[in-house]
Formats: C-alpha cells, structure tokens, sequence
C-alpha cells in the first residue's frame, strides 16, 4: 500500500442515468445528504450508454475511481439498458483487474430515483475507499512517458 | 499429410476448370519456405503458387469480405479455426454466403516460425508432416520435433472441429490438444495484482503500434476502426504514452469480445510477440464462467453474450475470478 | 467559431449561499468561446429569462450554459427561453451546482470550484452540440385504464366524458374495486353503493368505455401516443353477451364451498357466481378450481338451467391486442398480510378481524345482511376493541414504514356507526397518534369522541389473548400511565395498506419507476404528481401512495386531465435525441438491432459511390427516430463507432470527462 | 463520572437509537412486569433520550424487568427497550460493585411456578 499524502483528494467521475440515479442524485441533494466534492457526475441516458472508452478516458485523464450508476435490474427506464450494462461492466472490471487494476477503482451501483440517501452513502463510502487506495499510481505511471 | 495438398490443388483445378468458382483463395508459396502468403488465384497456371503445407497457418476467412463481392463465386480453403471466423463473418453479414464455395480441410496444427528460428532453423526446404510429429528440412539437415515444441500457440490448444461445408478434404482424425486453452490464463487470474500488473506492463510496453493484430482480425472488420476516427474521441495512430497501448488493446479486445472465435491470429502476426489472445481468452473464459459456455461462430445466427441478457446476471461487484 | 453564453443562478440563497455565484461567473467568462458570463438571483423567473433572451438576441448567442438546478427540473425551461430567442433548444446545457453541488456542499470554496468544474464540462459538451429537431408521431385517441375501483372508473369516465375512447381493463369479475366492499363512507357517512354504483352503471353504458373484466394486461409495447398492448381475457366459461345475471345458476351450483372473496372470504359462494348484486357487468363467472364440471366432467347444471345458452365450459383464455394513446395505471390497494403479527390473534381467533371484514360485516349486502355479529357464534358483540397502526409506521421489517393514512378516518367512522346503531356496546380504540388532517375530518373523529362516547386509549397494544370466553387486549394508556386489559367481545385491526401484488409486474411492462415500498413514483412529487417519470404512463389512486376516496377521486379526475390533454393532441413531438448511424462507418454486422429494445433498428441495402464511376451496394444500420426512445444500447454495442445518440455523443461525454479530469 | 458521559456510555452500550421511537407504547402495553415496575418500559427510552439518567439509575424497574424482551421482540421501530434497561442495570452494578442476588438465598427462592431459566438468567443479570 502506498503512503497517502495529507490532504489527497481523489477524483471521481460517476456516470448516472438520467431517470434513476441521476434522479436520486438530486434527491439526495434536496435531501441535504452530503457526499464529497470530488464526486462529479456525468448525466447520460441509461446506463447502457456508458462506453468503456468513456471509464479509461477518464482513468487516462486522471480520475482515481469511475462509478456508474444505474436503475435497479428490472426497472430500467428503457427496460433492458441495464441489463446489457451489467454484462459489459462484468467483462471490462474483470478485465482490468486482470491487468492488475484495483478491482476497487471501478464500480457499478443501482441506485433508483428514491434513493437519495443509498446514493450519498454510495459515494461517501466509494470516495473512502478510493482515497484509502490513494492516487491512480498504476495508470499514472503508464500516463508518464519514459 | 503431402496428400492434402495434391488434394486441394485438384479440387481447386477442377472447380474452376468446370467454371463452379471464379477464382481461388488459398496460400502462396513464399521465398523462405515458411513465408506462405494468403493469395487469390485466377486460372490453372496461377495455382502453380498453391501450397497447402504446416505452414498454412493465415486465417483466410477475413479476405471473402472483400472476395464475396466480387463477381462470380470464390473457393476458400478453410481449416477448423477459419470456418468459426467465416461463419461469424456471416452472421455479421460481412461476407455474401451465396457468393462463397467452402472446402474444409484438414489441420493437424501449423508451425511456429518464431519457435523453429528460436531452434536455429533460418530456412526451409521441405516439410514433413504428421499427426503427432513433424520433420523440417533445412540446408539440407533433417530435423524432427514433437509437435508440441513447434506449434503455434493457437494450434498447441486447438479444440476446434471441421463445421459443415461444401466440401471436406480430410484424411486423418484431428489429433487432441494436450494444452488446455485457459491455463495461462488462470495463472494470471491466480497471481497477485502486482504481479499481474508488472506481467502486462513488461508484455504491452513492448508494443510499436503496427496494427497487425487488428488487421489480421477477422473480428476487426469496420470500415474504419475507431482508433483512426477523430470523432470517437480515442484516435490515435501511434502511442502518444504507455497508456494507451493498454486504450487500444482493451478497447481492441472488448470491441471483438463476444465475437472473437479464438482464432489466434493476433498473436501469431505481432512482431513483439505480446500474448495478445490472452486478452480475448480472458473475455471467453469470463464469458464462459458468468453467462454459460459460448464459442462464437460456432453456426451464422446465436446472439452473441454481450447482446443478450438474463435477468438473473452475475453482479459487476462478484465477477473477478482471479486473485487480489 | 462558437459564441457562448453563460448563465449563472443564485437560486435566492439556495446556491448563492454556498457558491461564489460572481467568481463562478467570472472565471467561466474567461473559457475560450465563452462571450458573455451573468450571474442573476433567479434565472427561471420571467426576468431572468428575459436576461438571458436579450443576451442571445445582443450577443448573437450560438448556444447557452445555465448554471442552476438540477436539468430534471429547469432544462425544458430554459430550452424554451432558447427558443423563444430564435436559438435552437437543444444548444442549451445545464450544469447542475445547486442538487449536486450547493445543497451537499458546507465549504465555499469547494463548493465554488466544483460549480465552475461542472460549468466548464457543461461547456464543454455544448461545443459539441448541434442544433436538433424532434420528429412527430401520431396520437391513438384511445386510452387504456388497468384497474377498474374507484380510481380507474373516474379516470375513464372523464376521459370518455371528453369524447376519447377508453377502455378498462379489470382482474377481477366486477369492477367497483375496494370501494364496492365499504358499507358507509367518511366524513358524510353516505354509503358507498349508492355514490358508486351509479359510476359504475354509468361506466357500462357509455359509448366510448369498453369494460374488460376478468383480464390482464398481458404486455405494453410503444411509447407514449403509440402503445401496443396485448390484454388476457381469461375464460370465464360464460357468454357475456348472452348472460342476463339471472341468478339461476347460482340456485343450482352444486359446489357450494368457495371462500366468497367479494366477502373477504366470511362466507362462501357457489363455483358459477356473480360477485354481488349491483356487479358490471352483470354476469356469472366460473371458478375453474372448483367447479365440478370444469375439473371431473361430472355435472354441467348450470348449463341445463340457463334459459339463454351461456354456460360455454370450453371457453379459452382470449388474447386482445389494442393500441393505446395513453395508459392510466390504477391498481390500488390490498390490505397487508398480518402473518407477522401473531401478538394480535388474528390467525388464531375468529373474532379478530380486520377493518374491511368488520365493513362487510355492517354492509347491508353482506353476510349477516348488515347485523353485526361476530364471525364465530353470530352473536352481538358487547365490547368491540379497535386497534390502529397495525403494521403502519413499522419500520422493523414486520410491517410497512409509512402512514397508511385512512385507517384514522375509517376507525372513527366504525365506532361512531357501531356506537349509532348498538348504543349499549362499548367501543375502545388504542392509537399512537390520531392523524385527521382534510376538511371537516378532524371534526368527524371529536364527533366519535364527545358525541359517541368512543373511548380512545392512546398507547398500542401488546398482546390479545383469550380467557373466558372473551378475548383480552393488553395495551399501555400512556396518559394514565397504566397497562389496561379489556375484555372484548370482538377486535378490529386496522391492517396496514399496500400497493395491489400485480403493480410490480404492470410497472416493469410499461417501465414505471417504483419506489421501495411498491407504490409508483411519479414525475415530480409537487409539480407532477398524477404522472410517471414515463411519457404516457399516468397515476390514478392508490397505488402511487395511500389515499382516501376523496383524495383519489381529485387525483383520478386530474389524471383524466393529463390523459385528454394528450389525446387531444394530433401528433406528439418525439424525442429528438434519437440513435443515428453513421452511414460511411457502418459495416451492417447488425449487432445493434440485438440490443434495441424498440425495435427501431433495420437494416437497408444502400449504394454508396466508389469514385470511378463504380458504385457498391452496402447494407447499413437505419434508425427510425419516432420509435427510438435514445437509450444508448447500440452505440456501445456497436464496435465501428458508427451509431451516436443525438445529444448524448460520444464526443461529448468524452469532452465532459475531459473537462472534469483536467486537473 | 459526568451524567452526560453516562447517558452517552448508556446508549451506546444498549445500541439502540432512542429517537426512532414514536411513542407509541407498545413496549409497555406487552411488558408481562409492568405491573411491578416504577418506571415503565417505554420511560426508559423516553428519560434516556431527554437524559435524565438519574430517574433510570434509582429505579426499581431495573430489578423486575424480566429481560424476557417481548418489548424488543415487537416494537414497530426496531427500537430496544430492554437494552435500554440492560445498560443502565450495567451502570448500577458496576458503580456500586454489590450483587443484588446471592448464590445461598436461591435455594428459598425456588417456587416451583418459576421456570429455572429465569433463576439463572437472574443470577447472570444481578451479579457481576
């Protein structure tokens, strides 16, 4: 485990789906539930939309963990969305823990539009485990050119 | 296994003498002896350059994308490995069926000319094939090998059997593999995470960026790949920083998960020799494990894992298989 | 080059007070095409869109970022303030600082960093937008409503009312839903037959209702304006058209030992039956279970006794298929299983009964024909014991966490009418706390109090027991500070309310979102009550969350509003940010349609020039935009990059985790 | 010790949150001891939440509760009363350090009406 500096602050990108998460993110909000500010939230539609390209992008611009955000398998807005988020999620997190990635630096959560406080919980407790994991080493040592 | 040549060069003289097909998709013969190029053949003088040896290992199943279209019909010669490909490409609608006359023909494994080099073999005069064993001329010396010293990596694991065809050239029973396909990849998944990422580190740094292995792919077939398209964000013609070997490569493995028929013909054109299949082969055994034993292209119309679902999926949290 | 405006809310102090609204606007001023930066306390007001109109129209605006609320709330706003100042509507972007950053944010300068990080990724995408149009789609002038109580019956009947054709489908035999089981009804004490049963004949004699009983929804395909759905119709093994509701075969039925469900099962009913007197439609019904005919082929009474020929025992479940403008889900309620509550006998003695069995028991029509005796000797109770909140407000995993919000009303109206009609019977009721806020609600519960003499407990009960023949309720009096057993004759609980089971399966088919408690969320709890998040799906009764008849009948009538205002529409705006196929990139490998889950994917064989002269036919992915709901699924299925979704590309979003990774 | 490190220590230790009650006294309705008890089940949650804990320390209640936990077992928001009384009997017990019970008075205790169960959860909860 690496030493972490004093005042780290990770970078987290999450991508919500517009009717759920994205929806509990805002209840969460109106319910004044508090999570860090290193969380940022990209809106997309479902999550299905979310491209792997988009999750190490962001690895490669500098985030330290990328969390997408669902609705609950079987209440997706556009019914099945989720459901083919899950299996490609399955298959690009395996993979990058078979590449000796932090399985920790990515997750998926369902998180419906009545959830504010799953949601700030989800990321107060994803922020925590993220900074415990300190910065994205892995991925900036292969960011670094040498 | 000399036969199977005479054989196929019959077959092809035959069909296109009867006007069945228009011309003839095989392997040519190199200057080296072991430099067998994929080659389109016209007439009967043409098919002078024909051979079918251990050599043979090119997929030829990619080059009907653009043979299907032609006029007229074309032979295509293809081993086990190539007719999962050819009928994945069918059931991607990249090849014209009607358009195709397939002959399968027997494959006991084709030769690895990095292992032979390595052995000290530079030039090959002939070659002597059988199920188990297999004798290489060079400079006049006679050098004989189990297979498995010499085999492609592809081949050592091959499971893969004779799909339906027009017609089938085959003399002998398919011999077993004695490897088991998902060893190494359970080495890696049973190593730490350091380990696995210091193992893909010294692996992908090798990397120059030649594309080979995306244009050998029979699963990389787009018009234009994404990572030559400015709009999708991730172009790139060469790695700006080591972290873009693992972009592409990821990227490159999850576009054709699901579609990869195991073929190994990344790993058998990169000039660096990085294990690329050891990428597709995670999907496929992960794929296996989580959502039932898939072998794409097995037949031209099963969904394939990644456009399919059921409700009742494995959790994104409790797929790893390997170690921490 | 791109002019860009950027729009910052204070939202009074709800953003302000946490964000440097000024520096925010400041610094995003300074982002290259950004040419114009305000700050203003209220952009949704009239004065801030005029701010913003007069920036587009001055500074020749080609899109605008608003940094304000959350897009779900104020993003269709301000796309019409664009609009309306000749830019297009879909060259706005929101950046959401005040859900996702003011209100969860304590540290100002955090707080501020983050509203400019999320300023510039909103700028970032919109340098990337491109102006869109929606297309148009047809309206079917029909309207579905699933469930037929009280709810659907006023939703279809405002409907019908304002000429569109609306059909109910019902999973019982009758509708008239819960609401037909009451005997009287709070606060006016009329009784629930005569206001509803005039409905419900109104509901079968109107041209444009049609009555499906007995039915399912079997499956919901489309989208709003445009709906498919396929409808159960079980076999009931009776002729509806040919049955007259004599009654006859009721007399003959040699099977007569079915738990009478209308009654909630206090008495029992032949195999062919008709729920109740005053049911629509008026027609028998077979239970297939019990029937003898059905199940051994030995009997067929009825048959030989119906005078018109409906007895029809080979009768198939039926499959219609419909198209609908608009659904209108109103499946209501059920009262909660009281397993877990084993402290109150309920499955132990006969006498403990709950408030909609006590309802049959004192309706006129039920099965003591209106005199209220107890279920196990048929004699009259002398101490009746009333225990509320039973399993409301339970947040143990027993029961339910929320308030099921009648149960106040309905216990002072059973003790007010038991204390009217049997003055020598004593009435007890324990409660936690009586909740009678509505128009003249909490004067009815004093009446039960100083009119009627209902004595109420204030503390929860413990445990009932029997001893003596009689059944004691053991409870606290917090106010006397003492533990009471009262001796009672007869224990009403008043179960906790729940979502009808089906609402599950019918929000999955039409992709409503539920909330944890099973009860359908709508659109905004405030502003949109009456809909679902869903276009098209709209919410009537019960099962968006408890309610009493008048609460219902408003929400239902409402609903009918949102439904006619749709209906009345000739073609609905469709979605504008819909799939698109790159048609040079794409290979037509057909993997996308695998994922559609509209089916708005084909494929076309399309020439494409080679140069030369030559030309090649290809065949390519074909998005439909009225059926494309822009969910995505194709884009990441698709390997070539081909298929983008308008307003979501992935050139923007990439752009967005640019903007919020540059560190 | 401080009273209000005392009533923090009572809470923490009866791992129940006071505040989720609703008061509606379902505790005491079920508490087959009421009868014996000065202060009442649903008291106790009520005087620890508005930290009166010297109520609690004195009470009697404490000695007559059963620990049989029929008011844990049903209350509607999960809300434990006799953990409550379980921590504040800790408090007592330990601050006095006297055992309420002693091994030879338990033999003229025994009535063939009590279950022996009850004896030796009483030893237990009693003594230190």
């Amino acid at each position: 485990m690496q030493e972490i500096k004093k005042d780290y602050k990770p970078l987290i990108v999450a991508f919500c789906c517009n009717w759920c998460s994205y929806a509990g993110a805002d209840l969460a909000g109106s319910s004044r539930l508090s999570y860090p500010a290193e969380v940022k939230i990209i809106r997309v539609p479902c999550s299905c939309r979310v491209n792997p390209t988009f999750i190490l992008k962001a690895f490669q611009r500098g985030a330290d963990g990328v969390i997408i955000c669902g609705c609950h398998p079987g209440d997706c807005h556009y019914t099945s969305g989720n459901y083919f988020a899950r299996r490609r999620m399955s298959l690009l997190f395996s993979m990058l823990d078979y590449l000796g990635i932090e399985r920790e630096r990515t997750r998926v959560e369902w998180v419906s539009a009545a959830e504010g406080a799953k949601f700030s919980a989800v990321m107060n407790d994803f922020a925590k485990t993220v900074t415990e994991l300190g910065e994205n080493k892995r991925l900036e040592d292969l960011r670094c050119k040498n | 296994m000399q036969k199977l040549n005479e054989l196929a060069l019959e077959k092809a003289k035959t069909l296109l003498a009867n006007g069945t097909v228009a011309r003839v998709l095989g392997w040519k013969k190199g200057e080296l002896g072991y430099d067998l190029e994929p080659a389109v053949f016209y007439s009967e003088s043409d098919l002078e350059g024909f051979i079918y040896n251990a050599f043979s290992g090119a997929n030829l199943s990619k080059y009907l994308i653009e043979e299907s279209k032609k006029e007229g019909k074309v032979l295509v010669f293809l081993k086990p490995c190539d007719s999962y490909s050819f009928n994945q490409l069918v059931k991607e609608h990249r090849i014209v069926k009607e358009n195709v006359y397939t002959v399968g023909i027997e494959c006991q494994g084709k030769l690895d000319v990095k292992k032979l080099k390595e052995k000290g073999i530079e030039i090959v005069d002939g070659v002597i094939e059988n199920v188990d064993d297999v004798t290489v001329i060079s400079l006049g010396k006679e050098y004989n090998f189990v297979k498995e010293e010499v085999l492609l990596g592809k081949c050592s694991v091959c499971e893969k059997h004779l799909l339906s065809y027009d017609e089938v050239i085959s003399l002998h029973d398919k011999r077993t593999p004695k490897l088991d396909r998902f060893e190494i990849v359970k080495k890696l998944e049973a190593m730490t995470a350091d380990e696995r990422y210091a193992f893909w580190k010294g692996e992908l740094s090798k990397c120059i960026r030649c594309n080979a292995c995306r244009n050998v792919c029979p699963a990389c077939n787009c018009l234009k790949c994404v990572f030559d398209n400015d709009a999708s964000g991730i172009a790139s013609k060469a790695n700006s920083d080591s972290f873009e070997e693992k972009l592409f490569h990821i990227i490159r493995a999850f576009h054709v998960a699901g579609r990869c028929t195991d073929c190994g013909e990344c790993s058998r054109v990169c000039p660096q020799a990085i294990p690329l299949h050891l990428l597709n082969r995670k999907f496929i055994s992960d794929i296996n494990r989580l959502y039932g034993e898939f072998q794409a292209g097995e037949d031209d119309v099963t969904k394939g894992p990644l456009t399919a679902y059921t409700t009742g999926d494995a959790e994104p949290s409790e797929v790893f298989g390997g170690n921490k | 080059m791109q002019r860009i405006g950027v729009f910052v809310c204070w939202c009074g102090s709800n953003i302000a007070s946490t964000v440097d609204v000024k520096k925010v606007a400041e610094v995003l001023k300074a982002e290259p095409g950004v040419v114009i930066s305000e700050n203003y306390q209220y952009m949704c007001s009239e004065n801030g869109q005029a701010l913003i109109r007069n920036a587009i129209k001055e500074h020749s605006l080609t899109g605008i970022v608003v940094c304000s609320c959350s897009p779900r709330m104020h993003e269709a706003t301000f796309r019409r303030t664009a609009e309306s100042a000749g830019l297009n509507p879909y060259m706005v972007e929101i950046a959401n600082i005040r859900e996702q950053c003011s209100w969860i944010h304590k540290d100002m300068e955090e707080a501020t960093e983050k509203a400019i990080i999320l300023g510039r990724s909103a700028i970032a995408k919109l340098k990337l937008n491109a102006p869109l149009t929606s297309g148009e789609s047809a309206v079917v002038k029909r309207a579905l409503v699933i469930g037929g109580g009280i709810a659907g019956i006023q939703s279809a009947l405002d409907i019908a009312e304002a000429g569109f054709e609306v059909d109910i489908v019902e999973t019982s035999p009758t509708i008239g839903g819960n609401m037909a089981k009451l005997d009287k009804t709070f606060p006016t004490l009329d009784c629930a037959a005569c206001i509803l049963t005039p409905k419900m004949v109104d509901c079968a004699q109107n041209e444009k209702i049609d009555i499906l009983t007995y039915s399912e929804v079997e499956s919901v395909k489309g989208f709003v304006g445009n709906f498919k759905v396929q409808i159960r119709k079980k076999a009931r093994f009776v002729d509806e058209k040919k049955c007259t509701g004599c009654g006859e075969c009721m007399q003959k039925c040699p099977s007569k030992k079915g738990l009478n469900d209308f009654n909630m099962g206090l008495n029992t009913r032949p195999a062919i039956y008709i729920p109740f007197a005053q049911a629509i439609p008026n027609v028998a019904v077979i239970d297939p279970e019990q029937c003898l005919k059905l199940k051994n082929g030995k009997c067929g009474l009825c048959a030989m006794k119906c005078n018109v020929n409906a007895i029809d025992y080979t009768q198939k479940d039926e499959i219609i298929e419909r198209e609908y403008g608009a659904i209108v889900v109103a499946t209501g309620y059920k009262p909660i299983s009281l397993e877990n509550f084993n402290e109150y006998g309920y499955s132990q003695y006969k006498d403990v009964v709950t408030s909609l069995e006590l309802e049959r028991l004192m309706n006129a029509a039920g099965p003591s024909e209106g005199h209220l005796v107890r279920p196990s000797d048929h004699k009259e109770p002398k101490v009746i014991t009333f225990i509320q909140c039973v399993g409301s407000r339970d947040t143990s995993g027993c029961g339910k966490p929320y308030c099921s919000k009648i149960c106040c009303m309905y216990t002072a109206k059973h003790a007010m009418l038991i204390r009217e009609k049997y003055p020598d019977t004593e009435v007890h009721v324990f409660y936690i706390d009586v909740r009678t806020p509505g128009k003249n609600y909490d004067e009815f519960f004093r009446r039960a109090v100083e009119q009627y003499g209902v004595d109420y407990v204030k503390g929860m009960v413990g445990k009932v027991y029997e001893e003596n023949g009689k059944l004691m309720v053991q409870g606290a009096d917090l106010i006397n500070n003492e533990q009471v057993v009262i001796p009672s004759d007869l224990v009403v609980l008043a179960a906790a309310i729940e979502p009808s089971p089906t609402v599950r399966k019918i929000a999955t088919m039409v992709t409503a979102s539920i909330d944890t408690n099973n009860f359908l969320t709508e659109a905004h709890a405030k502003l949109r009550p009456v809909e679902s998040p869903t276009a098209g799906i709209f919410l009537s009764g019960v099962c968006q969350g408890p309610k009493d008849i008048p609460e219902t009948v408003s929400q239902a009538s409402a609903c009918a509003a949102k439904v006619i205002g749709l209906l009345a529409k000739d073609k609905l705006k469709c979605n504008a940010s819909v799939a698109h196929s790159d048609e040079t990139l794409c290979s037509g490998c057909s993997v996308c349609a695998n994922v559609c889950p509209y089916g708005a994917i084909t494929y076309v064989d399309k020439e494409f020039r080679l140069g030369g002269g030559k030309t090649e036919l290809r065949r390519v992915a074909s998005v439909n935009p009225a059926v494309c709901q822009g969910c995505g699924a194709c884009t990441v299925t698709c390997p070539s990059g081909a298929m983008d979704l308008k307003g979501f590309t992935t050139g923007q979003i990439m752009a967005e985790v640019d903007a919020i990774c540059k560190r | 010790m401080d009273k209000l490190e005392q009533v923090k220590l009572v809470k923490e230790r009866s791992g129940t949150d006071a505040r989720k009650c609703m008061k509606c006294g379902k505790c005491s309705g079920r508490c087959p001891a009421y009868n014996e008890m000065d202060v009442k089940p649903h008291q106790f949650v009520s005087y620890i939440e508005k930290g009166d804990i010297d109520k609690l320390l004195n009470s009697k209640s404490l000695y007559t509760c059963l620990s049989c936990f029929a008011c844990v077992e049903r209350c509607p928001r999960g809300v434990a009363p006799a953990n409550v009384i379980e921590a504040v009997r800790q408090e007592v017990i330990r601050v006095q350090g006297e055992n309420k019970i002693q091994a030879e008075k338990v033999p003229e205790m025994i009535d063939e009406t009590i279950p022996q169960q009850l004896l030796v959860s009483m030893f237990r909860k009693l003594n230190k």
